[in-house]
C-alpha cells in the first residue's frame, strides 16, 4: 500500500491509510476531523474525500474500501431522488452507515481499552521458573471430539497427492510468501523470520519468504532489523517515514 | 507472616497458573475461606508495605504474583523474560468484537469492522486468544467464535464482566436496540 | 527493601531460570558486583527473617527463588503445579489417523502424515490413549496400533462406531498409491 494521498483539490487532506484499520475508520476520521456532526453528514463532500484517499490504493487491497464507496454514492443519489410528497414514511438513507459508524466508534474504544489493559499486563510479569513436580502423574490430556475432527481434516489436506510425474521442483510460491507475511503484520507489529515461516518450511518455502521478504522491504513496505549479528531477523510494519 | 500465608507464598511461587479460593482450599482443608481471604491480605501487605518488587495481583481465575510495573523494562531489556508481542489495532478491534458479541460468526465481525476478518481470525486462533465455539443457524451453518482463558489472562482479568459496559463508553450507540448487550 | 534488592527480586522471580552474577550487572548497569552481592545479602534475610514461604538459593549456575521444603508436599498434593495440557498438533494427527484407520501400522500413518512417527506414538502409548493391537500381514509384520478404551472415554463416546464421519474419513486417510514414474 502506498502511504500518502494526493491532495484533494478542495482541502488539502494527507491521508496515511496505513493508518487506518478500514474503511469506517477512515471514514470517522474524516467527520470527526472535520467536526461533522454525524448525524447529518455531508454525503456529497465526504464521499469526494473519501474517493479521494482511497485512489491510489493496489486493487487487491482496496476492495473493503471501494464497497464502502459504492455504498457512500448510492446513499448520494438516493439523496437526490425525489422525495414522495406525503414524506412521513421517508426514511433518511444514512440512518444504516450513522449506526454503523458509532458502532464501530465504540468498538474503536473498546479496542482502545484492552490494549491499555494488554499493556498493562504485559508490565507485569508471572513467575517464569516452574519446578517439576516429584512423582506425580504427567498432566492430564485434555481434547475433544473437534480438536480429532479438526486434525483428521489437516492431515488430509496436507497429505501428498498421487503423481505421476516428479521432474520438476516445487516452483517457488513468493505471491504466497507475501500474502502470509501481510496477513501476519495485520495482526502483529513486527514478526520474526522463522515465526514468519510458519511450521515445517520447505527449501522452497524459506526461498519464497525471503524474496517476498527482500521485495517489500526494497518497496518500503516493511522494515527489517537484526539486533545482534546473526541475531533474529525482524520484519515489522514499515513506518511513515520507511516508507518515504 | 502467618504459617498459612507462607503456605500460600510458597503455593503461588509453585503455581503455573493463578490460584483460585477453591484450589487454595486443598492445600490445607483445616483452614476456611475466611483464613484463605486474611492470608492473601496479609501477603498483599507485606509485599506492598515490605517494598518488594512483586506484587498480589488478582486475575483471570484467582490471585497471582506478578512483577512490579517499575521493573519490567529492566528485565526485558535485559531478555531475561520476553515480552509479548503487541497486538495491531485491527487485532485489537477483532477481539473486542468477538468478546462482546460471542458467540459470534465471522461475517458479523466483517459487518462490523467493514473488512474482512478471516486472516486476523486465523492469527487470533493461532495465539489461542479466540476459539471455535459452536456453529450458527443461518446458511452454510457459520463458525461462531469466542474468547479463551488466555484472553482474560492476556489483559489480567478475572472475567468478562470486567470488560467496559456499553453504558461506561463515551461514545452512545442509537438507535438503543443495538446497544452492545449486557455481558 | 533497597531498589537494587526489588529489582533482584522482581528478576529472579520472573526468570525461568538461575540468574548469575553476570547476568545480573545487564539488568543495572550503574551496579557493581559488589551491590548485587549486598542486594542477595538483604533479600535473603528479608526471606529468611521475614517468615517467607520463599527462600534464596545457590545453585550451580547462579541464583534462584525457590519454595520452602515444608511446603513441598502440601503443594504436590493440591497438584497446583500441574495442568492440563493440550496434545501436540503432530500428536492429535498421528491419533486421529490411528482412530479412523485402525488398526494401523507405524509404516501406514508416516505415509499419510510424510513424517516420522516412533516418537509421537511412544507418548500416545504411554498416555494410554492408543495401543499395540496386532501384527500385520507383510514384511516384518508390523505392529499394528488402534485406540483404547481410555480414548473413547475421553471423548465420551461409547464405541468406535460413533466417531463422526467415520466411513469418509477413514477413506480419506488412506495413503495415496505410489505410481511408479513412466519413464
Amino acid at each position: 500500500m502506498t502511504a500518502t494521498m494526493a491532495p484533494t483539490p478542495d482541502r488539502a487532506f494527507m491521508v496515511e491509510l496505513e493508518e487506518f484499520s478500514g474503511p469506517l475508520d477512515l471514514l470517522l476520521h474524516l467527520i470527526r476531523e472535520q467536526e461533522i456532526d454525524i448525524t447529518d453528514i455531508p454525503i456529497a463532500k465526504i464521499a469526494e474525500q473519501f474517493l479521494g484517499a482511497i485512489a491510489a490504493l493496489g486493487l487487491n487491497q482496496a476492495a473493503d474500501y471501494l464497497e464502502m464507496a459504492a455504498q457512500l454514492l448510492r446513499i448520494k443519489i438516493q439523496l437526490l431522488l425525489p422525495r414522495p410528497f406525503d414524506d412521513s414514511d421517508w426514511e433518511d438513507p444514512r440512518a444504516e452507515l450513522v449506526r454503523r459508524l458509532l458502532e464501530y466508534e465504540q468498538v474503536r474504544e473498546v479496542a482502545r481499552w484492552l490494549g491499555e489493559q494488554a499493556e498493562w499486563r504485559s508490565d507485569h510479569f508471572p513467575r517464569g521458573f516452574l519446578p517439576d513436580p516429584p512423582d506425580l502423574p504427567p498432566a492430564p490430556i485434555v481434547f475433544n471430539l473437534d480438536d480429532l475432527i479438526k486434525a483428521v481434516n489437516d492431515v488430509v489436506d496436507a497429505m501428498p497427492r498421487a503423481v505421476i510425474h516428479r521432474v520438476v521442483p516445487r516452483p517457488l510460491d513468493v505471491e504466497g510468501a507475501t500474502r502470509r507475511l501481510r496477513e501476519l503484520l495485520e495482526t502483529l507489529e513486527r514478526v520474526e523470520f522463522r515465526e514468519a515461516l510458519g511450521g515445517a518450511p520447505t527449501v522452497a518455502d524459506v526461498i519464497s519468504m525471503l524474496i517476498a521478504v527482500l521485495e517489500l522491504s526494497r518497496v518500503g513496505q516493511v522494515g527489517l532489523a537484526q539486533s545482534s549479528p546473526f541475531g533474529p531477523l525482524e520484519i515489522s510494519r514499515a513506518t511513515a517515514d520507511q516508507a518515504a | 507472616m502467618q504459617q498459612l500465608t507462607r503456605l500460600l507464598e510458597a503455593a503461588l511461587f509453585s503455581a503455573s497458573h493463578p490460584l483460585s479460593l477453591a484450589e487454595l482450599a486443598v492445600l490445607d482443608p483445616l483452614a476456611s475461606e475466611d483464613d484463605w481471604r486474611a492470608a492473601l491480605a496479609e501477603l498483599r501487605d507485606v509485599y506492598d508495605n515490605g517494598g518488594h518488587g512483586v506484587e498480589l495481583a488478582e486475575v483471570a481465575d484467582g490471585f497471582q504474583v506478578l512483577t512490579r510495573r517499575e521493573f519490567a523494562d529492566a528485565i526485558a531489556q535485559a531478555q531475561i523474560v520476553i515480552r509479548p508481542r503487541k497486538l495491531s489495532v485491527a487485532a485489537m478491534e477483532t477481539l473486542a468484537i468477538v468478546a462482546y458479541r460471542q458467540p459470534v460468526s465471522r461475517g458479523e465481525i466483517e459487518e462490523v469492522r467493514g473488512v474482512q476478518a478471516d486472516g486476523v481470525l486465523r492469527l487470533l486462533q493461532e495465539r489461542a486468544l479466540i476459539d471455535v465455539t459452536g456453529r450458527g443457524e443461518g446458511l452454510g451453518r457459520p463458525l461462531l467464535y469466542g474468547t479463551t482463558p488466555a484472553f482474560l489472562e492476556m489483559l489480567g482479568l478475572k472475567e468478562l464482566t470486567e470488560l467496559p459496559r456499553a453504558e461506561e463508553l463515551s461514545v452512545a450507540l442509537r438507535p438503543p436496540e443495538r446497544v452492545t448487550p449486557d455481558l
